[in-house]
């Protein structure tokens, strides 16, 4: 649904307009961190940084994986129950008195046969992936519920939930960070420095165009589904190991917050477009302004606002911008030759 | 090899976080201006606000400052983002009602090596971390309450079905556990639990769950519904179809939820402690800890203004009482 | 994405329209199979009580899925009704138990305005601040549900807060049809009506096959995206009332996570996600069978926890039907290719 | 013939994209009854000029004029509601509705209660295509349609709408003669019934067939305005790019190699059948035939985007793996696709981007791309075939559609294949790139390169091929060597009969 926006659009290059807009998420983000510490009390105090890393861990893991899904022009909504549904499989196996190094591994790959099957609808049966994984959104969790039921399995080993909300040596440093540092790095360079992130582009901008040239979309597609899997299923262990909790319901409507942290990170929904720093800097900024919110007694309600309105502001704002800017070029054109001509509406 | 959940049995419980060993000193003066947080399951519900409104008038006794914060999702993670949070804002007490016993522990460890006070209510922690639980009645008080109500309105025989909360509910779970053990006894073998139904705490969901029970099980007598929110329901769907006086419902409810239940007879009694109690007590029993009256121990005891004195019983519990029961005769006396 | 309702039937059956018409009638099938199973393993699931439940259920989901349907075949979509359904209900709520007088009818048309007031701004922020629907309605979905808990903090509204006539409009019934399926049958005549047979109703499935089109065309696309948006948050505003006749008991929770049940009802009847195809009748199907899934799980006594695992399966399944269904259209398709004659 | 006002006057317009001005200061008049010739390079400012009589684009500056009063064309429903009815470069039909219902769009015919009447609107379409000379079926959705379908579907959009204007922006493009005989008779009839018509085409022939007068554009300016009778081909070429042009078809004699691609028993059902053919290395080997007659449909195949039914596609002595683009490109096979703007072209994405998109992995070091080697061979790529574009970062899909066909050249061509499959690679390009690319295509064969192409352009094929190859309904009828392919020989074999040329 991409390809034939372009043509009579009156816009500049979108190339142009969304490098600037990456810049300005980021230097928003930097400034949010800025005000917040010298005006929110407490808020920049080492403790605090790594509340907020451990707050943002699940959304900033979920959304590098979805960052590649969106920008194919697909989604994966599924991600919070391939959370829920890895966590209740540790809580399972962890009560069926497994050794946590086996069940690790054995979530992990769960997650990536989840990831697998929604790929194989999306790619396979060449089925709409929004329809798909809100079926599975529904399937992965009700399992969840299947295999752990009402329970929670409590009790992990204090080695490994130790580590994940332990802090780096002496310092402040949330260990869980080098994950996220490590997975985003590697998302990055293969995004935007690998002939398989230029691929992704170009599946996500003419998935026939892209065939013609030799990618194969429905591999493609299917190889990020499972990562998307694979990384949902990390989470669903880390999330265990940091509450020391597994059950059913864990991460349950973290999806829409993925989704909507890529979205503020710049990254259209048809496809084609979009960049990892933005993303993180998206996830970054709706999780310090949360946390800030929090720290300033702003109760939830206003938390959800401020999300949604900064969610559609995101995109509204480069548009408006850009508005504006050619009105006033149209305005210089028309009273340099006709003046006194009616302005009007543009078609765009 | 590996770690596995009997390998790490023994240090599990050999971890005893009881960070007070300080001695109690029961004459200490109450301190002014304790910061106390209320951390209710979750924001925007009735029966939560019922609660902290009881713990709010403690508070302005007690001359704290009364805080309070919470999520609207009930989940364990957005809780603990707000003890986190509590935790940088150096409360002195933060009366909590886990969604989760385990997951809020770290962070409510967290807190008390902060030095703040940590009093569960409606539902309880792990025992390891927090200092003291009020218990609205005991478990095994509301189970046999529970039982009760349902075999007079059964007249002794027939079957039974219970509504309750989300599949793991704590709560709700422990006394349904006490109801099962209470069938089992032969006084009650003519009762006969056929099903056990979750509506979530969900409104609409505890509506079509009470819909199914009744097509599923014609012969039902009583629905015991041990949740606010699904009496309600379970009542609403009775009152309005044509199983009205034909089935009972019963359970757990609020006075002012169920008046017109109760009115127009489709719900003859139903039982509850009085939430704002609860919070109440958590407050002073915070305060209480917070200037070192009790530390949590067995046997200590403290003033709860209008309520009077409490003792700690075991492993910090704190018992309001027991529930008062409901019915068309005294159901005006009561305003919540 | 697939080829639906096909307008311009000519007078003679060719296979191409069976097969078109098997589509939604693969929907009945899987009810029917449905109803019958759960029947034969209990016959009170047929009794009178058990169909109007099923009846009422849907309709609050059918006005829902109606106008998500509406939006959908534009191309775009619409996260926010369960936040508006549930101000609405809220707004509404609040008004009869303040003004217990007021007719159901000024309770309807003010539920309708608040939703429809939502969709307009929806439909502005799409068209004219070019933000895509989804980003669009994800945000609003957030705000309308802060909103909506800023005014009602902890209130309940409670049945027996509400007067006695809003309550019996949720129950009553006319020649033993209860009124809200009589409202839910009526917005789905009106919509599958302009949908079809009028130019409005083309221009949107036009403006959802090819927006680019259908600027050249000259179709007045702004107005058409608005509009749309209007109809779903007016849908949703009035699902939010009937919401409250129905259930009597309104928090500031009221239709949290609905957006999921009506997304997943119109794909269920064959409203392609891209726009352009479908019906509201497939979409109103769609929630009937969801709705009917849920009660039969609850009858059949399937373990709680299997529910939404058999929901979930069985709306891959839907899609899954419809897309061989498409294929086959495709098939007939290459085979009727023309040539210049 | 023609009236004496003007219907349409077009006035000093401008309009600008950024910093490209497309066109500047234009002016030229429309009469009723007379067909006009909008002639230019690509991108020098037809297609703009189109979008802003059709109410797409409004004039920087600049008016319009109908029947001597001014008008505002703010939206294309405003110059429907003005008379003027246009026929877009590119087709813009709803894929899921019906023809007809594309047809009829925003003019259905109604019945009661203002409800459309369905079998008004099928009596309607079916009229227009029996007057077309077409057999479309008018209940059948417009997805699935090929290109000249299509084509044909927006013809007769425009003469549904009875407008006083119609402007066709290479209505011909994607036709063949037949087709175009056909356009041109209803065309005509048009012009006969007093109605101004505005015709674009980068084919000089059927520029004098069709029109009386023709408006020269350079780089979006106006050149000149003149009646065609006194215009000679040359002069108009002369004035289009500034300058004589080299000879359009520079084939030079190249004693053909090894057989670089052999097709052996190629089959797809239900499109085409027994498919048997090599090409040499050196040689240039045309396939020719109708609209629909599956050319591209066999390329698709031997490429690997479509898959196929049975026999096999050996690239020098190796088979190809069916199904796979990747293999046929391994083994050196290129594809420049009939339709760039869905196959060819990402059109959101940079110039740079599409360019080099088939060669990222050959670009990369240790499998990492930094982005200056890409840039290297975009640059490279796109000045050798002499694109105009502002910047390697502009979205292609703001080049004009010549422009457009240059990149996927380029794409292509920097692959340095050992087979070149071309599909219509001149479609809508002007003549000077036209040469351009043929130059390109002879010297590649030259070079050793096995070329085969599709065309559907008659004087490109005779004078391109060494072989021509023709398909009728999925077979190879034909094959020709260049001393006995002439028009009249080709086109026997494609129809299957006698025709006049
Ligand atoms: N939407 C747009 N944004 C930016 N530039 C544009 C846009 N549309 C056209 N242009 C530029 O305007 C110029 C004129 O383009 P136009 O499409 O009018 O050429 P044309 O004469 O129709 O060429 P062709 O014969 O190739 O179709 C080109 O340089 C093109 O790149
Ligand atoms: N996408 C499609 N869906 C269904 N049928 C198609 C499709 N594309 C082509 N066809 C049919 O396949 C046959 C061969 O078409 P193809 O496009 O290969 O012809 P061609 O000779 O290359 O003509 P062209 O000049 O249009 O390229 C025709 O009958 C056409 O109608
Ligand atoms: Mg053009
Ligand atoms: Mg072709």
């Amino acid at each position: 649904m991409s390809a034939d926006t372009a043509a009579i659009t009156d816009r500049p290059a979108w190339a142009g307009r969304f490098a600037n807009w990456n810049v300005a998420i980021i230097a928003l983000t930097v400034l949010v961190l800025i005000v917040a510490s010298a005006s929110v009390d407490n808020f920049g105090t080492s403790q605090n940084f790594g509340f907020l890393v451990l707050d943002l861990l699940p959304i900033a893991l979920v959304a590098l994986p979805m960052t590649l899904v969106i920008v194919t022009g697909e989604i994966d909504l599924s991600v919070a129950s391939t959370l829920g549904l890895s966590s209740a499989l540790m809580g399972y196996l962890w009560n069926a008195n497994q050794p946590i190094e086996t069940i690790i591994p054995v979530c992990l790959l769960l997650g990536a046969v989840l990831g697998a099957v929604n790929g194989f609808f999306v790619t396979v049966l060449g089925l709409p992936s929004l329809a798909v994984t809100i079926g599975t959104l529904a399937l992965y969790r009700g399992l969840a519920f299947v295999v752990l039921g009402d329970s929670a399995v409590a009790d992990f080993p204090a080695l490994y939930t130790d580590w994940v909300t332990g802090t780096i040596g002496g310092t402040s440093i949330p260990n869980v960070l080098i994950i996220v540092v490590v997975l985003a790095i590697v998302f990055g360079v293969v995004l935007h420095a690998t002939p398989v992130g230029r691929a992704v582009f170009a599946v996500g901008a003419s998935e026939q165009a892209a065939r013609f040239a030799g990618v194969r979309p429905g591999r493609l597609k299917f190889w990020l589904y499972v990562v998307s899997g694979l990384v949902a299923g990390l989470a669903g262990v880390l999330w265990t190991l940091r509450y020391s909790s597994a059950r059913a319901d864990n991460g349950a409507g973290l999806e829409l917050a993925v989704v909507a942290a890529v979205l503020l990170g710049g990254v259209s929904i048809f496809g084609g477009k979009g960049a990892l720093p933005g993303v993180i800097a998206g996830v970054v900024l709706l999780a310090s302004l949360q946390n800030a919110l929090r720290l300033s007694d702003v109760s939830n309600e206003a938390l959800n606002v401020v999300t949604g309105v900064l969610l559609i502001a995101s995109v509204l704002a480069p548009n408006l911008a850009n508005a504006v800017r050619s009105a006033v070029q149209r305005r210089r054109h028309r009273t340099e030759s006709t003046p006194g001509s009616p302005s009007r509406k543009d078609l765009s | 090899g590996g770690t596995t959940k009997e390998s790490t049995a023994g240090d599990a419980t050999a971890a005893p976080s009881s960070s007070t060993s300080a001695a109690a000193d029961p004459n200490a003066p109450l301190k002014e201006g304790l910061k106390i947080a209320y951390l209710p399951k979750q924001l925007n519900n009735p029966y939560t606000d019922v609660e902290v409104g009881g713990g709010k008038v403690a508070v302005g006794e007690l001359k704290g400052e009364y805080k309070l914060v919470g999520p609207n999702d009930a989940s364990a993670s957005s809780q603990v983002s707000y003890i986190n949070t509590l935790i940088q804002q150096q409360q002195d007490v933060i009366v909590v009602a886990a969604n989760d016993p385990n997951a809020v522990c770290p962070s409510l460890n967290q807190a008390r090596k902060a030095g703040i006070k940590v009093v569960t209510f409606d539902s309880d922690a792990a025992k390891t971390c927090r200092d003291a639980f009020i218990n609205q009645a005991t478990t095994q008080g509301i189970g046999e309450s529970l039982v009760k109500m349902a075999s007079e309105l059964a007249g002794g025989s027939g079957e039974i079905a219970v509504l309750s909360a989300t599949p793991n509910a704590t709560n709700q779970n422990s006394w349904i556990e006490v109801m099962k053990t209470e069938l089992a006894k032969p006084a009650n073998a003519k009762l006969k639990l056929v099903k056990i139904a979750y509506g979530n705490d969900d409104d609409q969901k505890s509506f079509t769950e009470a819909q199914g029970l009744l097509q599923t099980y014609p012969n039902l007598k009583v629905i015991v519904s041990p949740t606010t929110v699904g009496i309600a329901a379970a009542s609403r769907y009775v009152s309005s179809s044509n199983y009205k006086g034909k089935v009972a419902i019963t359970g757990l409810g609020l006075p002012n939820q169920m008046r017109k239940f109760v009115k127009d007879g489709t719900v003859k009694k139903f039982a509850l402690w009085n939430p704002a109690d609860i919070g109440y007590l958590a407050a002073y029993a915070g305060g209480a800890l917070a200037s070192g009256q009790i530390t949590g121990a067995e046997g200590e005891k403290f003033k709860a203004g209008k309520l009077g004195d409490y003792t700690v019983g075991a492993s910090g519990e704190i018992v309001l009482g027991p529930p008062t029961e409901f019915t068309a005769a005294n159901i005006d006396q009561f305003d919540f | 994405m697939t080829a639906v309702g096909l307008p311009g039937v000519t007078a003679r059956r060719s296979s191409l329209d069976l097969v078109l018409r098997a589509r939604e009638l693969g929907i009945v099938l899987a009810l029917i199979l449905l109803v019958a199973v759960t029947a034969i393993s209990n016959p009170r699931f047929l009794s009178g009580q058990s169909i109007r439940d099923i009846l009422l259920g849907t309709a609050i989901l059918a006005v829902l899925a109606v106008g998500q349907a509406v939006v959908v075949i534009t191309r775009n979509i619409d996260l926010s009704v369960g936040s508006v359904l549930g101000l609405s209900a809220f707004t509404v709520g609040t008004l009869l138990r303040d003004n217990p007088g007021l007719p159901v009818v000024v309770a309807l048309l003010v539920g309708a305005a608040v939703g429809g007031i939502c969709g307009a701004l929806n439909g502005v922020l799409v068209r004219y601040g070019n933000v895509p629907a989804l980003v669009v309605t994800l945000g609003t979905l957030y705000v309308v549900r802060g909103i909506t808990y800023f005014w009602a903090g902890g209130q309940q509204i409670n049945a027996d807060e509400l007067p006695a006539g809003f309550l019996d409009f949720g129950n009553a019934t006319l020649v033993s049809v209860p009124y809200l399926v009589l409202i839910a049958l009526l917005v789905l005549v009106v919509t599958g009506l302009v949908l079809r047979s009028y130019r409005a109703g083309r221009e949107l499935y036009a403006m959802g096959s090819s927006p680019q089109a259908a600027k050249l065309a000259g179709i007045a696309v702004g107005r058409r995206t608005v509009a749309a948006f209007l109809v779903s948050g007016a849908l949703a505003g009035l699902a939010g009332v009937l919401f409250a006749a129905r259930f009597g008991t309104i928090d500031a929770a009221a239709g949290t996570g609905y957006e999921l049940n009506v997304v997943a009802a119109v794909v269920v009847g064959g409203v392609a996600v891209f726009g352009g195809s479908g019906s509201v009748w497939g979409a109103a199907l769609g929630a009937l069978l969801l709705t009917t899934i849920g009660s039969a799980l609850a009858v059949l006594e399937i373990n709680q926890f299997w529910q939404q695992a058999i929901v979930g399966g069985l709306i891959l399944l839907a899609i899954g039907a419809d897309r061989l269904v498409a294929a086959r259209v495709a098939a007939t398709l290459k085979k009727r290719g023309s040539h210049v004659g | 013939m023609a009236t004496d006002a003007p219907v349409l006057r077009v006035r000093e317009v401008s309009k600008s994209f950024g910093a490209v001005a497309a066109v500047q200061n234009v002016s030229f008049d429309l009469y009723g009854g007379e067909a006009h010739a909008l002639v230019g390079e690509n991108g020098a400012g037809k297609s703009t000029l189109v979008k802003m009589l059709a109410g797409v684009h409004r004039p920087d500056s600049g008016t319009l004029e109908l029947d001597g009063a001014p008008i505002e064309l703010s939206t294309p429903a405003d110059a429907k509601a003005a008379g003027i009815a246009v026929i877009y470069q590119e087709p813009t039909l709803f894929p899921d509705l019906s023809v007809a219902e594309n047809i009829a769009m925003g003019r259905q015919p109604l019945g009661r209660f203002k409800t459309i009447d369905r079998a008004a609107m099928q009596r309607q379409a079916e009229q227009l295509f029996a007057r077309l000379g077409v057999s479309i079926v008018p209940n059948r959705p417009a997805r699935g349609l090929s290109i000249a379908d299509q084509q044909l579907v927006e013809i007769a959009k425009a003469l549904s709408a009875d407008a006083r204007v119609v402007v066709m922006d290479e209505p011909t493009a994607a036709l063949t003669g037949v087709e175009v005989e056909r356009l041109f008779a209803v065309a005509r009839s048009l012009r006969d019934d007093g109605a101004a018509l505005v015709f674009i085409s980068h084919r000089f022939e059927e520029i004098t067939a069709l029109c009386e007068k023709v408006t020269i554009l350079r780089d979006g300016k106006h050149v000149s305005t003149d009646p065609l009778a006194g215009l000679s081909v040359d002069e108009m070429v002369r004035r289009m790019v500034g300058r004589d042009l080299d000879a359009l078809f520079p084939k030079q004699d190249v004693a053909p190699g090894a057989v670089v691609l052999s097709v052996r028993g190629l089959r797809r059902d239900p499109v085409f059948v027994d498919i048997d053919f090599e090409v040499r290395a050196g040689e240039i080997v045309a396939l020719a035939g109708l609209v629909g007659s599956g050319r591209s449909e066999v390329v698709q195949s031997i490429f690997g985007v479509d898959p196929r039914d049975g026999g096999t596609v050996e690239v020098g002595g190796r088979k190809l793996k069916p199904g796979s683009p990747r293999a046929a490109m391994a083994a050196g096979v290129a594809l420049v696709p009939e339709d760039r703007r869905q196959q060819g072209l990402l059109m959101e994405l940079s110039i740079e981007r599409n360019v080099t998109l088939p060669r990222s992995r050959a670009l990369s070091q240790l499998g990492f791309l930094t982005g200056s080697s890409e840039r290297r061979s975009a640059k490279e790529w796109t000045k050798r075939l002499k694109t105009k574009y502002g910047r390697l970062s502009d979205e292609v899909g703001t080049l004009s559609g010549g422009n457009q066909q240059k990149v996927v050249l380029a794409k292509w061509l920097s692959m340095a294949p050992k087979l070149l499959i071309v599909d219509e690679p001149t479609r809508g390009i002007d003549v000077g790139t036209k040469a351009e690319v043929h130059r390109l295509m002879s010297s590649l064969a030259a070079e050793g390169v096995a070329v085969l192409m599709v065309s559907s352009e008659l004087p490109e094929v005779l004078g391109m091929a060494d072989r021509v190859l023709v398909m009728r309904e999925g077979r190879l009828v034909a094959a020709l060597d260049r001393a006995d392919a002439t028009e009249e020989s080709v086109m026997f074999a494609a129809t299957g009969q006698e025709v006049t040329v």
